[in-house]
């Protein structure tokens, strides 16, 4: 599982990407956020933080897998 | 119909018109996104976007089905920039073409609105003394 | 603010970015419409518009002084062609850039409505065994 | 007075303006129309036949002089 990091979420994880060998037993999208708020409580204060998993937003209850694309999408500004 | 997507360091709002032509076509409607120098009374002086692009990609492609579902449409472009922007430099550009004006004015619009809710790509703004990730935080 | 009128035998989409970009504009809107090769389900070999020049130059004014008084806009483009066009040739260019894009999308329609109800131009459609003046019969 | 003649008006007249001297003795928009529909009875069958006075649309009533440049406008279809 590798994690991408994009925008803001970048600047406060300081980093492009994660190894998602960390978080191999977490099992939801939800799981997945509450763990990287707690590890970094700045994701905490954006307007919104959501998860897609191979390039799909995905809801907290969606599971997880070690195959899995992740990317944190920090609230869009494109256009 | 036609579909052009891209996402790329420089785009030419000059080739649009020759991209949306078609001889069905009596309308064509774009909009230009460009960098604007002020933004809530202070002076911007570059932006910066960075997309997660083959995301960002599917997410077009999905807006380009949804409006071509609600209009009857020719060709349809949907392009943005990545990089560094300066002042007056395109940063985005839909566009497209219908028979008649009415399609390709409602597709336009929807394309711009609905591109900037939903394909995962972030603006910052540099300031003289600051810069920003927009709409980062409430 | 900057308006720029034209009429003539050729008016070309590549540079109208280029006239409507403005360091306070962050939105440009542009709709051109061209010769469609069908019309009412019969086929159009081509088109040929005809203007009272001067007094189409003063009405397209008239219409460009009411966009500004409506909205606020940094810059505005009309151009109408005139003589023989053939499928896929552009007829009209109206634009319009402002700071945000709610008001260039509405100058933009506005623009294209007003000049097919107001402005002195008239089109003829040459089908393949027929011509005729569009409109001017009930 | 010169009357200038476009579009479709210009097919039914035949010519490109029409000179004013025949029609020095009508004052109103109105009364010039009324005149060029006898003569061209075409004209009758246009959707709307208005008449501009020195590059303005002009009521029925507007009085026209020798000085001024007229132009029959037939239903306008630009764009």
């Amino acid at each position: 599982m590798n994690i991408l990091l994009f925008g803001i979420t970048r600047d406060i994880v300081g980093r492009h990407q994660l190894d998602g060998e960390e978080f191999k037993d977490l099992s939801t999208v939800g799981d997945l956020r509450n763990h990287l708020q707690q590890k970094y409580p700045d994701l905490q204060k954006l307007s919104s933080l959501n998860i897609a998993v191979n390039e799909e937003m995905r809801e907290d209850s969606f599971i997880i897998s070690g195959r899995d694309e992740i990317a944190l999408i920090p609230p869009v500004s494109g256009g | 119909m036609e579909t052009i997507l891209e996402i790329s360091e420089h785009i030419d709002p000059s080739t649009v018109y020759s991209e949306l032509s078609h001889p069905e076509s009596g309308g064509i409607c774009v909009f230009v996104g460009a960098v604007r120098g002020v933004t809530k009374k202070e002076k911007v002086t570059s932006l910066f976007f960075e997309a997660y692009k083959s995301m960002a990609l599917k997410e077009m492609q999905k807006i380009a089905d949804e409006a071509k579902e609600k209009w009857n449409l020719n060709k349809l472009v949907m392009k943005h920039a990545v990089g560094k922007k300066n002042i007056e430099e395109p940063v985005v550009i839909v566009g497209a073409s219908s028979a008649h004006r009415d399609d390709c004015f409602k597709a336009c619009r929807f394309l711009i609105d609905t591109l900037k809710e939903n394909v995962p790509i972030w603006k910052k703004e540099f300031f003289e003394n600051d810069e920003v990730w927009v709409s980062s935080h409430p």
